[in-house]
């Protein structure tokens, strides 16, 4: 019998000092090219805690490899990246998990052969430590962590709504489901900044309107800050704080989502005027 | 300090001071380098086209070669024998596309290589059920091979050439030359190509997957046929041959899994220097048959600096 | 009988002896975070006090009504006794209500704070709050979504609870004072208000004494023999009678545990882990069943098909009357024990019947197969007849004298007559008190010497159990006399799987006609596997092969009505598929799933019409309302079609011509 | 039919993780090891210990081993058979340095050489992926069977260049060497593969198997999680290479008796590699249904035909012992490319919910 359980533990992110609104990242003149093509040429701009920022884009822009910078799966050949008053530029991306960026991906990445609850699970792996051998024992401390843990990812699965997949392996589950696992599996990491790859890419409007309403539930009420990238105009502009525009690899608009949808080089960069 | 002269400086004396010698080990090696390549070109052949990793290759070489015998044994004529031995592989070929890779295509890949090595064991039983465990001989005169050799008198010493092994390496370029053609002028030969970067790309061309399986495959049959008569005239012929046939291996890695040039450089450069290998720093500093794992050691070495091989592209990792 | 006179007359008396004597067994379950948090009867009381000394720090006082709304929540369960401990009146609102309904029932019964479940429920309060000024505070349990609103008027619930640690704290005696306020609370105290649906009008509260309500609950369950050591799953809502008296009122007089689903989605398979062994369910909850059952083994392969049929055929013969100790011979019961172990035990273990020693089912006439099936599984499943106005039961059947065609004897304590127009009356110990501020209501309702009328008209057979035909109302009759039961028809057509609603017409007209709803499931499966393409049920239900199917059943249907002396004249001459499924949401069906038979022929008058002019097709356009709330207008081509009739009818259908 | 499931919830996550949640699988290892540990010994011949019983716990030990590196984390390897070398040899050279050793300390610290061994092959897997990493196996394979024949050290500079397992004794009852019964052995081989086993499936499903699994599915992916690949990898490698170790000094202390090199050769390698397919990758059952297999299917054809009086000659049992198994394993990775774990769990499935198909 157990005593009623507190519904309340919210997976808060570690306290990082930073007060909301300050500058929690920072990119810096940063430039990235693969073989002499260019990718991102000289791009600077910040997110502040607590804010959605979004970056935005035409096909191409650069966005994916904006973030790949940003968690260091790429190592940009110029600029810098201030993160939490850290600066860097080189550094590997479990790293970059250590320090509280965590990332979902355009294509969904989840590990085909594990379930729903085993994907999340393996979101938390950083934060584990018990050793191989009291793995090997099971009882006593390995299970003391391992439920400790599944409390916190119970209470991911009750946040998105995905109870009744819990044992599924996630090969199978359709497109939406797998996306919201792997958010799923992001927040586990308990991240303070949340890097969103096109988190609605390939869905029906239905799935869009979720989505849209469970980021805005992660930054509400876990007040994680969130970085996205998305393709479609629409779900940015009212999900956003203020919005990052990238043509070619150059940024072409900074600000809050009315100023930046009025901006001409925007409006022709998605109408696709030639440069 | 012995040993470093021992390692760094008297094999190269040695070479030095009997350059014959060092020609005939460089030939020898050469000749089983031919003979890794001609496997090596089978198994790229393969998986270009299907993404299989064919770890049958090995066992085909001998499995044609011992058909080649056993029929000749059972009293076919060595000239009739060769194409009944070609209807063989082929109907072995449209055996595995039917059998193996039809129902299992779009498995994972070690499926597929799991696969490759079922049909391994299935042939050496098979070849053991039908023509017995024993080693055989191969019919090198029937098939009007010379058997002779010829010597050589390069810088004052001897150098001795066997005609059949010179019959191998001409027989194998002229397979090779033949190959390249086949591959590079017909509209079969570009489909299999294509078919290892985008099937819907080969699949325009207007020849079935099947189709192509069966011909790839028979074209392996092919190669193992010629690999089987020539390794068979210098070796014999038994399944014993699958150890020197799993060479194929270190020399596709070495040259990467899809380049035929990578297969034929990486062949000829793993015979002669582990050949080389042997005989001057292996037999006298290792105690000897440091063939077993010299191949191995080295393609290894070569894939921590270049992880795609030799001949291999770069990957460039994406999310 | 010494006991008896100090049996508690309150749920919350109730309590406080379940905390004592069943302490440490459990009380509530919830498959919530992947396991089943569990509570015992011990660590319930103290959740309830919590939350009940909050509610009087917020100012809920003796004698206010307090809405709860939600699913089957725990929380929403322990508020319910938490507003009865404090003398408060529970008023339970159905979840699915749309705003208008809610506002209604919350303004009619005045309500001073609300405990709901979510953020929707909080959204649906908030839309006419201002309409609502009685209301002074809501209370939730689920914080998701509502991080933002303004928290003056709204509260957590374990805010609340530990508003209510923190007064026990301050002042020692609270707790001790909640416990004797309970155990001096009056008996006479309206114990909850269940506002019945209604087929037709606005929905009324139904007051029930602590009292009456406590009597009734204790009387069935010493009749149906339950003990602390049954258990339950809740997944009906709960704020129909059904829910609260099985599982709320009958759980806190036997001690029994309940258990809430994790979600609605997941009661199928939550039901199959829990295994409960009480078990109540709506006719056609069980006709789901079986025909998931139906369509999951035409896929299975020719060996186990053989076994299945062999064995339901076995069970079919002599299943019932094992389950009712009668005398079977010896090789039927060797045979029925491999049945058991091949098929009956595994297929109850599969749907979670494993464990059930008393199923009910009510609310609809359940069809005899449907019925049988399952009592020949060794499911011990049982009618009863019952009203929210009696606090469910009237009448129940006994173990070992169970039929599908009636619905039993009185239950115990409960008296019945036949008025003289046909019309159920009774007197029970759970009888309601009174409509909530609808006397004259009430007085209809009841009649002068104390009987309460049902409206529905039945009889009793001759082995004393009682019949339903229908609602008294309904009963029309044809023009030329005969007497028309569209219940009756509606049912009998019901029973095919391939049907999931029909809706009969024919009052004081020549002939009887139909229109039906095909199931989805069922057809849709058989479409599957006749390579039969649709798109959409409209598309489905217009099928030529489809109709045709239907055809059959409407053909059978009229073959058994020629049967029977009474009904013969109303068989089924004309029918129609309809072009939509009837919806709660669009006002054709309540929301306990009952056709609004009047409302229905309102709306698709054409094509009642087109019914009785003798076309053989009819366009209708019809507006239809969204999952989300949004309007929309499907249209439709609707096929009628012609059924052969039997017997003696055959003369009026020319006459018809 | 026989797994009845209803009732059987869980109110906590200690019992949501017990370590077999439905009751009938519990009882069915119970049955399991009951015949494992007391009707086998009451029943079974020297034959039956020897040909059958010892080999296939054997095997199913290293194949399990390998189950680890491949099936979990996903790393191809094909020289199982030179590691279970390295465990067998480092055994026999700690039993003769300290004699006094209790066997099964030398056993299992034999596993460290062999952990050791593999995790410095497994050091390229951190550049090299996926097939061209089968090549460092494949090295190790020829590279370790060399050194076994080369290294006169390790065989104590016997003049038949192989090693003879000695006499030893457990509890005064010869366990080990000529002189010890077949049921002694039996026993402590049944003994560790329990243990082993017990210890291997609480890692798989803990966070160090999940980290496994993860680097197999999508490497990248892992990486990006926080997953430290280099730690990941390496720790199968050890793990991996621990047990197959083991494995290898039980197949020489307990089994053979004595071995030379060549028993290491690629071919055992492979037919460990057989048995965790044909059993099912990323299972812990699955290698004793392979091992199973694998080792009763010659005994099989070896003694079937002459029931039938078709007396076989043991040549060509061989041989179409060699063919059925390339046969099945074709035909297994048709009928169900994940082994017959998978199998079974389908079937197990499929009891769970009979009468339904699906």
């Amino acid at each position: 019998m157990n005593a009623h359980p507190d519904h309340h533990i919210i997976v808060a992110p570690d306290d990082d000092g930073i007060a909301k609104g300050a500058t929690l990242m920072e990119v810096k003149n940063v430039s990235l090219s693969f073989g002499g093509v260019k990718a991102i040429t000289d791009i600077s701009f910040d997110v502040r805690k607590g804010e959605i920022r979004a970056i935005i884009g035409p096909n191409g822009a650069g966005k994916t490899s904006m973030l790949n910078v940003i968690n260091g799966f790429y190592t940009p050949q110029v600029g810098t990246i201030t993160f939490r008053g850290q600066e860097r530029r080189a550094m590997k991306p479990h790293h970059a998990v250590r320090q509280g960026i965590a990332r979902t991906f355009q294509n969904v990445a989840l590990f085909k052969g594990m379930s729903t609850l085993d994907n999340i699970m393996a979101g938390r792996s950083v934060k584990m430590k018990r050793s191989i051998g009291w793995q090997m024992l099971w009882h006593g401390p390995a299970l003391a962590e391992e439920i400790e843990h599944r409390e916190k990812v119970e209470e991911i699965i009750d946040f998105l709504e995905i109870e009744h997949i819990r044992r599924t392996p996630v090969g199978k589950l359709p497109y939406g489901l797998q996306k919201r696992v792997e958010l799923g599996r992001a927040l586990a990491m308990e991240p303070s900044l949340l890097l969103l790859d096109e988190p609605m890419a390939g869905m029906n409007l239905e799935e869009k309107e979720d989505m849209s309403r469970f980021i805005l539930d992660v930054n509400q009420q876990r007040g994680t800050t969130i970085a996205l990238i998305e393709h479609d105009m629409g779900v940015v502009m009212d999900l956003s704080d203020r919005v990052v525009v990238l043509d070619y690899g150059k940024k072409i608009a900074d600000g809050p989502p009315e100023e930046v949808k009025n901006n001409q080089a925007v409006i022709d960069a998605y109408l696709g005027v030639p440069h | 300090m012995e040993r470093l002269h021992s390692i760094f400086v008297a094999p190269f004396a040695d070479m030095v001071a009997a350059p014959d010698f060092f020609l005939q080990v460089v030939w020898e090696g050469l000749v089983s380098g031919v003979l890794y390549a001609l496997i090596a070109l089978g198994f790229v052949l393969i998986f270009k086209s299907s993404r299989i990793f064919n770890f049958a290759q090995g066992i085909m070489v001998v499995f044609a070669a011992l058909t080649l015998v056993g029929l000749h044994e059972r009293g076919v004529p060595a000239l009739l024998a060769v194409p009944l031995t070609l209807v063989v592989m082929f109907f072995l070929a449209v055996a595995i596309e039917r059998v193996v890779l039809r129902p299992l295509v779009n498995q994972p890949d070690i499926i597929l290589f799991m696969a490759t090595i079922g049909v391994t064991l299935f042939l050496i039983g098979l070849g053991e059920t039908i023509f017995g465990g024993e080693n055989k001989v191969m019919i090198t005169s029937e098939l009007g091979i010379p058997t002779g050799s010829w010597i050589m008198e390069p810088f004052g010493g001897f150098v001795s050439i066997e005609q059949k092994d010179v019959t191998a390496v001409v027989g194998a370029v002229l397979l090779v030359i033949a190959l390249l053609v086949f591959l590079n002028k017909s509209k079969m030969g570009r489909a299999i190509r294509a078919l290892g970067d985008d099937h819907q790309a080969a699949l325009s061309v207007g020849i079935s997957l099947s189709t192509i399986w069966v011909i790839v495959w028979f074209i392996s049959g092919i190669i193992a046929l010629a690999t089987g008569i020539v390794w068979g005239a210098r070796a014999g012929v038994s399944f014993a041959l699958e150890v020197i046939a799993l060479k194929a291996l270190p020399v596709l890695m070495l040259g990467g899994l899809e380049s035929v040039t990578g297969a034929i450089v990486g062949g000829l450069a793993i015979g002669v220097l582990e050949k080389v290998f042997e005989i001057y720093w292996g037999q006298p500093l290792l105690g000897g048959n440091t063939e077993a794992w010299f191949a191995y050691v080295l393609a290894l070495l070569v894939l921590l600096v270049r992880p795609q091989g030799l001949f291999g592209e770069k990957i460039i990792e994406r999310v | 009988m010494a006991e008896a006179q100090t049996l508690p007359d309150t749920f919350p008396k109730y309590l406080l002896r379940n905390a004592e004597m069943f302490g440490t067994r459990p009380a509530m379950r919830h498959k919530d975070r992947g396991i089943w948090q569990s509570w015992t009867w011990s660590q319930q009381r103290d959740a309830i006090r919590d939350f009940a000394t909050g509610l009087a720090t917020l100012g809920v006082r003796h004698g206010d009504r307090v809405a709860i709304i939600g699913a089957n929540r725990p929380k929403l369960y322990w508020a319910v006794c938490a507003v009865q401990s404090l003398g408060g009146v529970p008023v339970p609102v159905y979840a699915d209500a749309v705003a208008d309904e809610l506002s209604y029932v919350l303004s009619h019964a005045d309500v001073r704070f609300a405990v709901v479940q979510d953020q929707e429920q909080v959204d649906k309060l908030n839309s006419f709050a201002d309409r609502l000024t009685s209301l002074q505070a809501v209370i939730y349990d689920e914080p998701r979504g509502l991080t933002d609103y303004d928290k003056r008027a709204l509260h957590d619930f374990e805010d609340v609870q530990e508003m209510g640690r923190r007064a026990q704290s301050v002042d020692g005696q609270v707790a001790a004072r909640w416990e004797e306020a309970i155990r001096s609370a009056s008996g006479e105290d309206v114990s909850i208000m269940l506002y019945t649906s209604g087929t037709t009008g606005r929905s009324k509260g139904v007051m029930l004494k602590a009292k009456s309500a406590v009597k009734a609950a204790q009387d069935t369950v010493a009749f149906d023999r339950l003990t602390e050591k049954d258990s339950v799953l809740a997944y009906l809502p709960l704020a129909w009678v059904g829910d609260h008296y099985l599982n709320y009122a009958q759980g806190y007089v036997a001690g029994f545990c309940m258990a809430c689903p994790e979600s609605s989605q997941t009661v199928a398979q939550d039901l199959r882990e829990l295994a409960p062994t009480f078990y109540f369910a709506p006719p056609r909850v069980f006709e789901g069943l079986l025909t998931s059952i139906t369509i999951r083994m035409e896929d299975a392969g020719k060996l186990k098909q053989r076994i299945y049929r062999h064995y339901i055929e076995v069970a079919r013969k002599y299943g019932e009357a094992i389950l009712e100790g009668r005398s079977v011979p010896a090789s039927a019961r060797a045979s029925y024990a491999i049945g058991e172990i091949l098929v009956y035990g595994p297929l109850k273990n599969v749907l979670g019947l494993s464990h059930i020693r008393v199923a009910y089912t009510a609310g609809e006439a359940i069809g005899s197969d449907l019925f049988s099936f399952f009592r020949a599984l060794g499911v011990n499943l049982k009618q009863l007849y019952g009203q929210t106005e009696a606090f469910l039961y009237v009448t129940c059947q006994k173990d070992g004298e169970v039929r599908s065609d009636t619905v039993g004897p009185p239950a115990p304590n409960v008296d019945i007559r036949i008025s003289e127009d046909g019309e159920v009356q009774f007197r029970s110990p759970g009888m309601f008190s009174g409509y909530y501020l609808e006397d004259e209501k009430t007085a209809e309702t009841m009649t002068p010497d104390g009987y309460v009328k049902t409206g529905d008209a039945g009889f009793f057979d001759t082995d004393g159990q009682l019949k339903i035909i229908d609602r008294a109302k309904d009963v029309g009759k044809l023009s030329s006399g005969a007497l028309f039961a569209p219940k009756y028809l509606e049912n009998m057509l019901k029973f095919f799987p391939n049907i999931k609603e029909a809706v009969a017409y024919g009052d004081g007209r020549e002939f009887a006609t139909a229109f039906v709803n095909i199931d989805l499931q069922a057809v849709g499966n058989w479409a599957e596997r006749n390579n039969i393409a649709y798109a959409s049920y409209q598309e489905l239900a217009g099928h030529p092969l489809v109709y045709e199917m239907i055809a059959q059943n409407v053909e059978e249907t009229n073959r058994r009505l020629s049967a029977e002396p009474m009904m013969a004249a109303a068989q089924i001459r004309r029918f129609l598929i309809l072009h939509k499924e009837l919806d709660a949401d669009d006002g054709e069906l309540t929301r306990t799933q009952k056709v609004r038979r009047s409302f229905v022929a309102e709306r698709y008058a054409p094509l009642i019409e087109a019914l009785y002019d003798g076309s053989t097709q009819k366009f209708v356009e019809t507006e239809v309302t969204y999952e989300d709330g949004r309007k929309g207008r499907i249209s439709a081509n609707v096929k009628i079609v012609d059924a052969p009739v039997f017997g003696a009818a055959q003369p009026v259908r020319e006459a018809a011509e | 039919m026989f797994y009845r499931v209803a009732g059987q919830y869980k109110t906590s996550y200690q019992a949501d993780y017990a370590l077999f949640p439905v009751k009938q699988d519990a009882w069915l290892l119970a049955l399991v090891l009951i015949v494992a540990f007391v009707v086998f010994p009451l029943t079974a011949s020297d034959f039956m210990f020897r040909a059958l019983l010892i080999p296939v716990l054997i095997y199913a030990l290293a194949a399990l081993g390998l189950n680890i590196l491949t099936g979990y984390a996903g790393q191809l390897s094909l020289g199982t058979g030179a590691f279970m070398g390295v465990g067998a040899y480092a055994c026999y050279k700690i039993v003769t340095i300290f004699p006094e050793l209790n066997i099964i300390v030398a056993i299992a610290l034999s596993g460290f050489f062999s952990a050791a061994v593999g995790v410095a092959f497994g050091l390229p897997s951190l550049r090299i992926k996926g097939f061209y990493l089968a090549i460092a196996t494949l090295a190790a394979q020829f590279f370790l069977v060399w050194l076994f024949q080369k290294w006169g050290w390790l065989y104590n500079y016997n003049a038949s260049g192989a090693i003879q397992v000695p006499n030893t004794q457990m509890f005064g009852i010869t366990v080990t060497g000529a002189r010890a019964s077949a049921m002694s052995q039996y026993f402590v081989v049944l003994s560790v593969v329990c243990i082993v086993t017990f210890l291997a499936i609480n890692v798989t499903r803990g966070r160090i198997g999940r980290t496994w699994k993860a680097v197999r599915d999508m490497d990248i992916a892992a990486e990006l999680v926080g997953i430290n690949l280099m730690k990941a990898k390496l720790s199968a490698f050890f793990v991996s290479s621990y047990i197959v170790g083991i494995a290898g000094a039980l197949f020489v202390f307990l089994w053979r008796g004595a071995a030379e090199a060549d028993l290491f050769d690629i071919q055992l390698s492979f037919r460990v590699l057989f048995i965790a397919i044909i059993g099912g990758l990323g299972s812990i059952l699955g290698n004793y249904l392979g091992a199973l297999l694998i080792v009763a299917l010659p005994v099989i054809i070896g003694t079937v035909p002459a029931m039938f009086g078709l007396p076989i000659s043991s040549a060509m049992v061989e041989h179409l012992n060699t063919m059925i198994i390339g046969a099945l394993i074709i035909g297994f990775l048709i009928v169900e490319p994940h082994g017959l774990a998978r199998f079974w769990a389908v079937i197990r499935e499929k009891l769970i919910i009979w009468p339904f198909p699906h």
